[in-house]
């Protein structure tokens, strides 16, 4: 385990000018979903992935846009990271024809296949092996395709976690296990459930790299996701990343959060991912009124899919049980 | 929250959440060898279930366990082997598919394959059903697996009252016990008797005294189907028995035998898929035992063979609703009428 | 072993092993994304159904994976949906207990839940039912499981030609398929087509043509009820025909009624549980699609609700034999006469 | 990781011997019950534990009386370390009512819950989590008893191993997992499937102690198996051990061993447990007849027990259904 430090790798201005515009994006779209969920807006039940931008931002960005991604339950980030784009993404969340899954799968399961992004999951830990397969199949086609399954420290007491990481590990598959630590699984914290303090030490388990990281500083994201999205890609196996970061919003939307403390939620909006970005690209002489113009800008296209999403229609109810089977089958 | 409190002589009025709260804790006082295992319990779980384990029991005998359903389960197995009386928790039946393994293979085998020497008290909790467009990973019913399974017991309560009745005796049971409290009425509010309370695995209610048709359900679906009778009694004026299994294993057909015999008539609901779903065997065994003497085919309403789509209009599409109870009934008792004019009625007179 | 061998001319009895390495060898020959994967399939699976494949294709796409069941299918799944044609072997079915969540939760959900983007073109094979004594863990079928999760497809061959052909087909379609071996006709014989052979999924098969009483079965008990219909036709002068399902998703209720309809007189027969087993089903089907014409109830033979025992003569007690078969069918046929008798037969002239 | 030395853990000569006792009449067992096997006397099939009887033997030894274990499909060895009758052990694998498991197991489930020998189990890794259920059972009800979980290296690939540990070391439990590497999986070898070479490195992703020990070195099996136990009835929570042994024989009694070498399994014979514990007892002056005497005693005990399997009844088929439920149920 290295915990990697931010010096290692410094990011042209022009890079982190660019992975800014995708975290401010997801930060606003993921407030905006907040609210209107609040609004009653939305069906179901929606996770979001406030304070936890830097980790999908900076991996992804580190990805080819044939690569693929395996989310979770907290996927909205890794889509919009994975370039899905906000009309259709938005409109999923409404349950609305136009979305990424036709409104059949909504916020737990947006997905865009043709993105790789493989799908966020209601399944912890459902994507462990899932990434896996993503990437055996680009061994075996030799697609020169890398996988990444984000998964939460809840999610790493799974036991496919385990059986994965020890199958990538025999079968040296281009993927990359990224951990988002944000230090509560539901209304549990990590330490209670957990028996180490430094989750990447479980990669000696399988004989390939861990790493700790600073998941809310961009640039460390960016720079060892790089460097363990490179090494899959070269054919030397997979690696552990595990990214600390925090979740600023409750479970899910609507949580009470009994069970933390609002002023240790409060004290980790210091290390906040966008502001610490910002602070950078000021100090190298960066307008302010440019980052404004990129926040303004992020603001008009999570409206404009609002707008999408409201306009557009619910699927309609004799198309219910469309598409269950490739090969259709009539079942009495 | 204690039954013996100051509101024993007031209302009893409560949710199926604070109804399973009570005979949690009563079970727990009396017995120190009841614990509860499951992610996230400390914290109340999703419909209150566990609200104030944490605080009267303590952190030892109300275990928050890590994501980890496998080992929950068989924990839970081990546990009850050697003498405790686990309750564990999956928050959504879907989980329970990760630790399928555990209570196939291990919960459901350990007495008989055994040859006796131990048995596995155990109650296995989880919330099922369709609720406001949870999707296909948090809606469904999975009840006709373990029903099929030899070694579990499956209680499906459909009251605040029976849901602490039957966890009561679940928890009392020496075999393992799958108990499935529906998301829907999970909130829903009864009157629930104070104190012990104990309601016998393997006795169905009539949640309903009716004439005419029999309709054979559990959980949720005993709600509709009373809806479904006031709308077919004021619409129709058919008068519907509901039959209210409560348990599927054990199996309770002799009450609905003597409905059946009475009315002549069979319709069953449930939430699960109707192809391969419990409401299978119910029409194979009422279908069997009262040959030649129904008016009309057992009719079956459950989910259509898809999964639950998340936007509500498809949602409500594939799964079953009220008025498919109130449709089934009707086509039922015109398909009696129909033979009877035709000369084609099988038996009853 | 190979399809174009000097052998093509000559004897084509194989065994079902043999028919699955034909099937998969040319799968794989014809297409580079069919890939195989599961424990110890480099050394040709128990009942040799990999025999040669390691060898043929080498260990890039013949994958002896570790003993971890719920990887194995995740990793068919996340393969499935990039591109590939996975078979995942479990060799017993208990086994796939340790990977429901991936059956259930992704594998049965990907296409739905994600709007049709993707699908999942894989193949599960695992074997089943009850072989000399292997006992609670190794002896029992599922197949009722799998048939009531929407969007898997389920395969239960009963000859060898049908292992082949069925297999080939499983392989082809795109969606996932559950395919089960019974290891009880694992190692019998049987004429295999030669080359490439498909058989339909959802197309049954009438393996006996007969006129009294319609026997519905599939996998080994296809074979119990030939050894039935010979004993009854001997020894009653009863005329049994037999519909073999072949695959129970797509259920193939057209030929299932056309035989019904001839008969007047159904009999079910698997080897799982008989308790909410895939019979009831079928019962519940046919009783509903032929209420009024049934000389009889329609008879379900299948596993008594108990575990398998290791002990021979209670294994045998346990599972269904032919006799069972042939108990049930002089019962049915018996129950129409009686009913003639007393003027009450419900219908068939 | 920990390779412990024979020297840290000289046995007296009496406990030697009564090791020697044990492991002696787990070979005989085992040699007669392949015979009897390929004679068609036993049904189902069967997994002997030819060579790796220092393990059972040592761990077992370190045990108390009420202490639990569970064990695998090959567990003969464990039951008969924990001091289960050869009488209903064999006549258990013949089928018979006078078994352990009155017939209904057979050799994959022998069990005797009243000596804590919680069931051979056929399903690999099946008994992780039900020995932490046994620690657990301990730690809530002060019974100070210790469990011990016996399991294969090809059952550490199992995701339920993974959870287990986790678990067992949040709750410190006291319970010892203890890793039989007879370096087969079936007809696997074990580095085809399983990612590190030294399995006990595992034990660091849990933050419990991992030692790796020479399993057919019995001395340093009930060395360190001793303090292991010893620790966990502390308190001090759950271990991982890895004993690195060998399987003589097939992986199931008839099995062609076409993936391996017969030369290779010859070449193990030096390492054989039983022959290593002779020569230390020969050594310190223990008499050749003296240790002939307890093969011939073992040799007795075992025949008696195939006889009395022989000549007990088989259970009468109308109980075929009897022992599903404690409360039993009429299902129609
Ligand atoms: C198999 C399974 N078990 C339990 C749940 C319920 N659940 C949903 S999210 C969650 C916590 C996940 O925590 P973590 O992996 O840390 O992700 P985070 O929510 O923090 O992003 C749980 C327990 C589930 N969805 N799936
Ligand atoms: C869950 C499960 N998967 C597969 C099997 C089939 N199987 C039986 S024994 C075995 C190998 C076990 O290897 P190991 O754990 O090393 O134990 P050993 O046989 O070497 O003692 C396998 C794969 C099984 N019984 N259970
Ligand atoms: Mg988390
Ligand atoms: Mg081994």
């Amino acid at each position: 385990m290295t915990r990697k430090a931010v010096a290692d790798h410094p990011l042209e201005s022009a890079d982190l000018r660019r992975l800014y515009e995708t975290m401010v994006k997801i930060r606003i779209f993921e407030e905006r979903v907040q609210e209107l969920f609040l609004a009653r807006k939305l069906p179901g039940f929606v996770h979001v992935y406030l304070g936890e931008e830097a980790v999908a931002t900076g991996v992804c960005d580190a990805l080819q846009p044939g690569d693929y991604i395996t989310s979770t339950h907290r996927g909205h980030g890794h889509a919009v990271a994975k370039g899905v784009r906000l009309d259709p993404l938005m409109a999923e969340l409404y349950g609305k024809e136009t979305g990424v899954c036709r409104g059949r799968g909504g916020s737990m399961h947006v997905a865009d296949f043709s993105l790789g992004m493989l799908g966020a999951n209601g399944i912890v830990g459902g994507g462990f092996g899932i990434a896996a397969g993503a990437a055996l199949t680009s061994k075996l086609l030799d697609l020169g395709r890398v996988a990444v399954c984000f998964f939460g420290d809840g999610g790493i007491n799974k036991g496919t976690f385990h059986e994965a990481l020890n199958f990538a590990s025999v079968q040296q598959l281009p993927v990359v296990y990224v951990c988002e630590n944000n230090q509560f699984a539901q209304f549990t914290a990590r330490e209670r459930t957990t028996s180490v303090e430094d989750l990447s030490v479980r990669a000696a388990g399988y004989g390939i790299p861990g790493h700790t990281v600073d998941g809310n500083d961009i640039e460390a994201v960016r720079g060892v996701a790089g460097d363990a999205i490179d090494r899959a890609r070269r054919g030397e196996g997979p690696s552990l990343l595990v990214m600390e970061t925090y979740r600023y919003g409750g479970h899910f939307v609507g949580d009470m959060e009994e069970y933390r403390d609002k002023a240790a939620v409060e004290q980790q909006r210091d290390r906040d991912p966008i502001r610490r970005a910002e602070t950078i690209l000021l100090a190298r002489g960066v307008d302010e009124a440019e980052l404004a113009k990129v926040r303004e800008a992020a603001r008009v296209e999570v409206e404009l899919s609002v707008e999408f999403a409201e306009q557009s229609p619910y699927p309609d109810a004799s198309t219910a049980l469309d598409g269950l089977f490739a090969t259709p089958v009539v079942q009495s | 929250m204690g039954p013996d409190g100051p509101e024993r002589a007031v209302d009893r009025q409560m949710t199926f959440g604070q109804a399973t709260v009570e005979a949690l804790s009563i079970a727990m006082r009396a017995d120190e060898r009841v614990i509860v295992l499951g992610e996230d319990i400390g914290w109340g779980g999703n419909f209150g279930q566990f609200r104030g384990l944490l605080k009267e029991f303590g952190p030892r005998r109300v275990i928050d366990m890590p994501i980890s359903e496998s080992i929950i389960m068989a924990v839970s197995v081990g546990a009850a082997s050697t003498g405790m009386r686990p309750v564990a928790s999956m928050s959504f039946v879907e989980f329970t598919m990760g630790a399928m393994d555990e209570i196939v293979n291990q919960a459901a085998k350990f007495r008989f394959m055994f040859g006796g020497q131990t048995s596995v008290p155990l109650v296995l909790r989880a919330s099922d059903g369709v609720l406001r467009s949870s999707a296909a990973q948090h809606s469904e019913s999975f009840e006709a697996i373990f029903a099929h399974i030899p070694g579990l017991k499956v209680v499906a309560p459909a009251t605040a009252a029976d849901a602490k009745g039957l966890l009561a005796t679940a928890i009392a049971d020496d075999d393992p016990v799958v108990y499935l409290e529906n998301k829907r009425i999970g909130s829903s509010r009864g009157e629930v008797p104070d104190g012990e309370y104990f309601v016998p695995l393997g006795r169905a209610r009539i949640a309903r005294e009716g004439r005419d048709v029999t309709v054979v359900c559990y959980s949720v679906m005993v709600t509709y189907a009373l809806d479904a009778a006031k709308v077919l009694a004021e619409q129709d004026g058919i008068d519907v028995e509901i039959v209210d299994l409560r348990t599927l294993v054990p199996l309770d057909m002799a009450t609905v035998d003597a409905s059946v015999a009475k009315t002549g008539h069979a319709v069953i609901a449930h939430e699960a898929w109707r192809f391969g779903g419990f409401g299978a065997e119910l029409a194979a065994q009422i279908s069997e035992r009262h040959f030649g003497r129904l008016g009309a085919p057992v009719a079956r309403v459950g989910a259509k063979h898809s999964h639950m789509p998340f936007s509500p209009p498809l949602e409500r599409a594939v799964a079953p609703q009220a008025e498919e109870i109130t449709h089934a009934v009707r086509t039922t008792l015109a398909h009696r009428a129909r033979a009877v004019a035709t000369g084609r009625d099988a038996g009853r007179t």
